[in-house]
């Protein structure tokens, strides 16, 4: 049993994909800590890379001083611990991600203020 | 001069409580202790789990009962009992039960009751520690799955109340008689066929699962006839009488005890009954069920205590409970 | 070797207290901050009722210094003289 | 035999022994099993409960008498402070949001543990245990109660105060606090006792208690302190019959020293979980300063516990799971979390603020290994922000911890760099966890914890929008604070102006002189 019951005991998860209006995506710009924990996104994975880019992440994380320096050529992508290489046309779920996934990305040479991954 | 100056600073308060308890005493004004420490402090809603030991519930789930009340804040306590108050005032009884003590002791009181007296005593008190355990274990589960702090909390104090009934007894066994005396209280309670009626009926408390009915088969119908007879009936009246004033002083506690908390459990009682017919009508059929039950269990203890008068002294006893029912606004 | 400890609001009442546990306990420091007084001991502390009598010339219970009482770390062991902390390593 | 003889006075144990146990007898017009329902399913096999006895003998009558002194003396110093104004005698009016995070977290937590210990004081099969649970029960209640009675009158003068139960219930910061609660409250009677004497009260409840109190008593709190100490005394109680319980548990049956293991893990991590808010209560919120975060870790947990352990190896139980990674974070966890809360301060019930000057020279040296390399240039960028008129806020939703619900704001132990990310796959759904902790205690019980109800996702289903810039503080916003008066920026904030127009503070000032 997969829990100490004392009879049945089984429960709905409370966030599976129906329940939202399109599915979450979990964002975070590694060694950037300023923004304390990734972001949850509803986020249609139809969503193309591009976009991710110059839409979703601008919003997100616009505010930092390095954001504007960064490279987007030299950025690497993650989807959970799987690094990527994104291809701007290619959808989010073409890159493999689904519902509660998470989308990283890093900034070599840009490790946060003062170097500090803030 | 200072309160002028105070003004001058304007140390004015911007709230005269917290807004979900001024909603519930009509508006925002200073709000007591009781109401700050009772009001909205159980959750009630979005718990993350169910009970693995009651998965069919939430953690705290009205519906445990069968009353139903739109605000179970409407169960107040006439006695304004938070966690200081009840403890405070338990305190200033014990000293009255220290200070008796001490004059029993003194006086010798103990040591001129007769046998006969000292055995009657024990032979009626001692079994009792037992029915004061099951009244702390019942309260505990009150506490446990009842719902909204104005009533789990006083069932709380309410059973640490018969804890310290059952150690006030066990303490009086060991002054008047040896230990032996606790074992043959729990002997009778287990053994002796006279007993056996309460004991099936304290049992089958202990299985009970409605919070609210339990309130009423222990809180009212069972503790409203046995205080009065046992304490009033008994020990007041029948053993005084014998030279037995030492056993009424060193039990004090109990009867105080019960006038002050029926209070609150004939208010609860109350307000329950208040809200609907349903209710009133539970309330109805509750009542008259354990309070028949516990007469009937009643019946060879009285006769343990009171002999040939036992019967005579039950029936006045529950003609006075009816009487409380009646005040309630409830016809048995 | 580990410390055990034990720690009283810093009042009037714990003063005597900490005395009596001071001279119980040779080896034991006391170390105060705003409040609190806290005393560590090495393995093993022991608060003596009649010391404390001698201090406060009057009788104790040592369940009375639960009133003043913060927190403590060890075992404990108590009966009507001695109130013991101790690791048993 | 002469009943008539002096009757000799019976030492403590002696009279505790007799008062408390024998009650309790076996039923027979009712089943046993019936009487104690939730008793077996655990697991947990018990031989003999006259094994168990309270270590402080405590009985009804000393109990009443002890506590009504302590009871006495808090409520005259809570009328006092009330009639002298004592609100504006604190040292400075941002230590009133440590009242404020008291009164949300600590009064409903203490609440959650005092109905559930009535749980395991009713169905816990041995006299002895049961009525000293149903003790802590009681005195959980009344730390609650005092919680609410010492913040009163702070209530009727500042703001975030003024409605505790709804924000307890639904709002997303106290959601690690709630689910630690009904985490507690769900599980069966033994392991919320091992749960709560051990895992919080044992390993973490003195670096709560002990140290802020006295944070509290330096900076001129004459409400909170006694209440704090007081509630701490009790606590002393509940710690040991925690350890004695175990030690009790273990000594059963070797069968249940796995069980033991497996609730110590997880109970000590999921107080420890709790604990981002008591740091940063430490280093950030007093405004002076007694001790840091870490100071208290080590005298109060770390050395403790290693202590504790060491004994507890002859019984065959190991330190928690999470020891390591728990001491490894002593270095971060109250800037992790100060950093977090600064940052979502337009969607809180209290006021953030950056550090002054001299408070950052003395996290500097208390932190010497992680403040200036990591945290410190956050706080002086957040300074900077405000100073152009701009306060920083990160306005998105937080990704949480599926077991402790902890927006993931922890990195790898012993690490500033990383973010520690965890994922498992149940039954088709993808999982997240902050540690590895909280991924095994989710990987014993799956079917438990996929009920959680997160904070942000429950915010996007009722919210129901795309956009979720505003969602965060809306969610707060329904809940009666308001915004900009409960939170957001101390600094110009209602408290802030009030307090230096009563001439807050000044008797600290000139008692300084």
């Amino acid at each position: 049993m997969s829990v100490t019951a004392i009879g049945a005991y089984t429960h709905e998860p409370h966030d599976t994909a129906d329940r939202f209006t399109a599915p979450l995506l979990y964002v975070a710009w590694d060694e950037h800590m300023i923004f304390a924990a990734p972001a949850v996104v509803p986020l249609s994975m139809h969503t193309i890379m591009a976009d991710v880019q110059s839409k979703v992440l601008p919003k997100l994380y616009g505010a930092h001083p390095e954001f504007e320096r960064i490279q987007w050529s030299q950025v690497q992508w993650f989807c959970g611990d799987r690094m990527f290489t994104p291809k701007p046309k290619g959808t989010l779920a073409e890159h493999g991600f689904g519902h509660k996934s998470v989308l990283r990305f890093r900034t070599p040479g840009l490790e946060g203020l003062r170097g500090s991954c803030g | 001069m200072s309160s002028i100056d105070l003004q001058t600073k304007e140390i004015k308060p911007a709230r005269n409580t917290f807004t979900h308890v001024a909603r519930h005493i009509g508006g925002d004004k200073p709000a007591s202790r009781y109401q700050e420490a009772t009001i909205g402090l159980q959750p009630t809603q979005n718990f993350h789990y169910r009970p693995t030991w009651d998965p069919a519930h939430e953690i705290f789930d009205a519906s445990r009962s069968a009353i139903k009340l739109a605000d179970w804040y409407v169960l107040k306590d006439p006695r304004q009992y938070y966690y200081a108050n009840w403890t405070i005032t338990r305190a200033r009884q014990h000293e009255a039960v220290e200070a008796n003590y001490s004059f029993v002791d003194s006086r010798g009181l103990l040591s001129r009751m007769t046998d006969e007296v000292r055995e009657s005593a024990c032979k009626v008190l001692m079994p009792l520690r037992h029915v004061a355990w099951a009244g702390n274990m019942n309260n505990t589960y009150i506490c446990a799955y009842g719902y909204g702090t104005a009533i789990t909390a006083p069932c709380n104090f309410h059973a640490m109340d018969h804890l310290g009934i059952a150690q006030y007894l066990t303490r009086f066994g060991l002054a008047v008689d040896d230990p032996g005396v606790l074992d043959a209280g729990k002997n009778d309670w287990l053994n002796d066929p006279r007993w056996q009626v309460l004991r099936r009926l304290v049992e089958d408390t202990l299985v009970m699962k409605d919070p609210m009915e339990m309130f009423v088969a222990q809180n009212l119908a069972l503790d409203g006839l046995l205080y009065p007879l046992i304490y009033g009936s008994f020990v007041d009246e029948h053993l005084t009488l014998k030279g037995g004033t030492a056993v009424a002083m060193l039990t004090s506690f109990m009867p105080e005890w019960h006038d002050e908390c029926a209070r609150w459990v004939d208010a609860v009682v109350k307000a329950c009954a208040a809200e609907s017919d349903e209710n009133k009508q539970l309330m109805t059929t509750w009542i008259q069920a354990w309070a028949d039950r516990a007469q009937a269990a009643l019946a060879p203890v009285a006769e343990i205590a009171l002999g040939e008068h036992g019967q005579e002294a039950l029936a006045e006893v529950r003609t006075t409970f009816n009487a409380r029912i009646a005040k309630i606004g409830i016809t048995l | 070797m580990s410390n055990v400890f034990i720690a009283f609001q810093a009042n009037e009442e714990s003063r005597p207290l900490v005395d009596a546990i001071v001279a119980d306990n040779p080896e034991a420091q006391v170390v105060y901050s705003p409040g609190l007084v806290k005393i560590d001991a090495p393995n093993r502390l022991v608060v003596k009722r009649e010391t404390i009598e001698e201090i406060i010339g009057r009788k104790y219970d040592l369940q009375e210094l639960q009133i003043n009482l913060v927190t403590l770390s060890g075992n404990l062991d108590e009966d009507d003289d001695e109130f013991v902390l101790s690791w048993k390593h | 035999m002469d009943k008539r003889v002096e009757k000799k006075k019976l030492d403590l144990g002696s009279r505790y022994q007799a008062l408390t146990q024998d009650l309790q007898w076996n039923t027979s017009y009712q089943p046993m099993e019936k009487v104690f329902p939730y008793a077996r399913y655990e697991g947990i096999r018990v031989h003999d409960w006259s094994q168990w006895q309270d270590p402080f003998k405590m009985t009804l009558d000393v109990w009443w008498r002890q506590q009504s002194d302590k009871e006495r003396r808090l409520y005259a110093v809570l009328d006092a402070f009330a009639q002298n104004n004592g609100q504006i005698g604190v040292s400075d009016a941002r230590y009133v949001n440590a009242v404020k995070l008291m009164l949300q977290v600590f009064s409903p937590l203490k609440y959650a543990l005092h109905r559930a210990l009535a749980h395991s004081a009713r169905n816990l099969p041995g006299d002895a245990l049961r009525i000293a649970t149903q003790i802590q029960a009681s005195e959980q209640l009344r730390h609650a109660q005092q919680t609410v009675h010492a913040a009163s009158v702070y209530n009727k003068y500042f703001n975030g105060m003024h409605e505790v139960p709804r924000w307890y219930e639904q709002a997303w910061y106290l959601a690690p606090v709630k689910s630690f609660a009904d985490d507690l409250a769900s599980a069966g009677p033994f392991e919320l006792m091992v749960a709560i004497s051990f895992g919080f009260e044992t390993l973490l409840s003195d670096t709560l208690f002990v140290p802020f109190m006295s944070a509290a008593a330096h900076n001129g709190d004459l409400s909170m302190v006694p209440a704090g100490f007081s509630s701490q005394s009790d606590t002393t109680r509940h710690k040991q019959a925690g350890i004695t319980l175990v030690k009790f548990l273990l000594q059963q049956d070797s069968l249940n020293i796995a069980t033991v293991q497996r609730w110590v893990d997880k109970w000590f991590w999921r107080s420890f979980r709790l604990m981002p808010m008591v740091a940063m209560l430490q280093d950030y919120m007093v405004p002076k300063r007694v001790g840091s975060w870490k100071e208290s870790w080590d005298t109060y947990v770390e050395a403790p516990v290693e202590a504790l352990f060491a004994e507890l190896a002859a019984y065959g139980l190991k330190k928690p799971a999470g020891w390591q990674a728990a001491c490894a974070a002593k270095d971060h966890l109250s800037h992790q979390a100060w950093n977090a809360f600064y940052g979502y301060g337009h969607a809180l019930a209290f006021h953030t603020w950056v550090p002054g000057n001299d408070e950052l020279e003395w996290l500097d040296r208390k932190y010497p290994n992680s403040f200036d390399r990591w945290y410190r240039p956050r706080l002086s960028y957040y300074a900077q922000c405000e100073a152009a008129g701009k306060r920083f806020h990160h306005h998105a939703l937080p990704m949480q911890c599926q077991v402790c619900q902890q927006p993931m704001i922890f990195t790898e132990p012993g690490d500033g760099r990383w973010i520690a990310y965890r994922e498992t796959q149940h039954e088709d759904e993808s999982f997240h966890f902050c540690s590895d902790q909280c991924q095994t205690i989710f990987a014993n019980e799956p079917d438990k914890y996929v009920q959680a109800q997160l904070a942000s996702h429950a915010i996007l289903q009722t919210s129901g929008s795309e956009t979720t810039e505003n969602a965060l503080q809306a969610s707060i916003a329904d809940l009666g604070v308001v915004i900009g008066r409960d939170n957001g920026e101390f600094h110009g904030s209602e408290d802030d102006t009030n307090f230096t127009l009563w001439g807050g503070g000044q008797d600290m000032k000139e008692a300084q002189l």
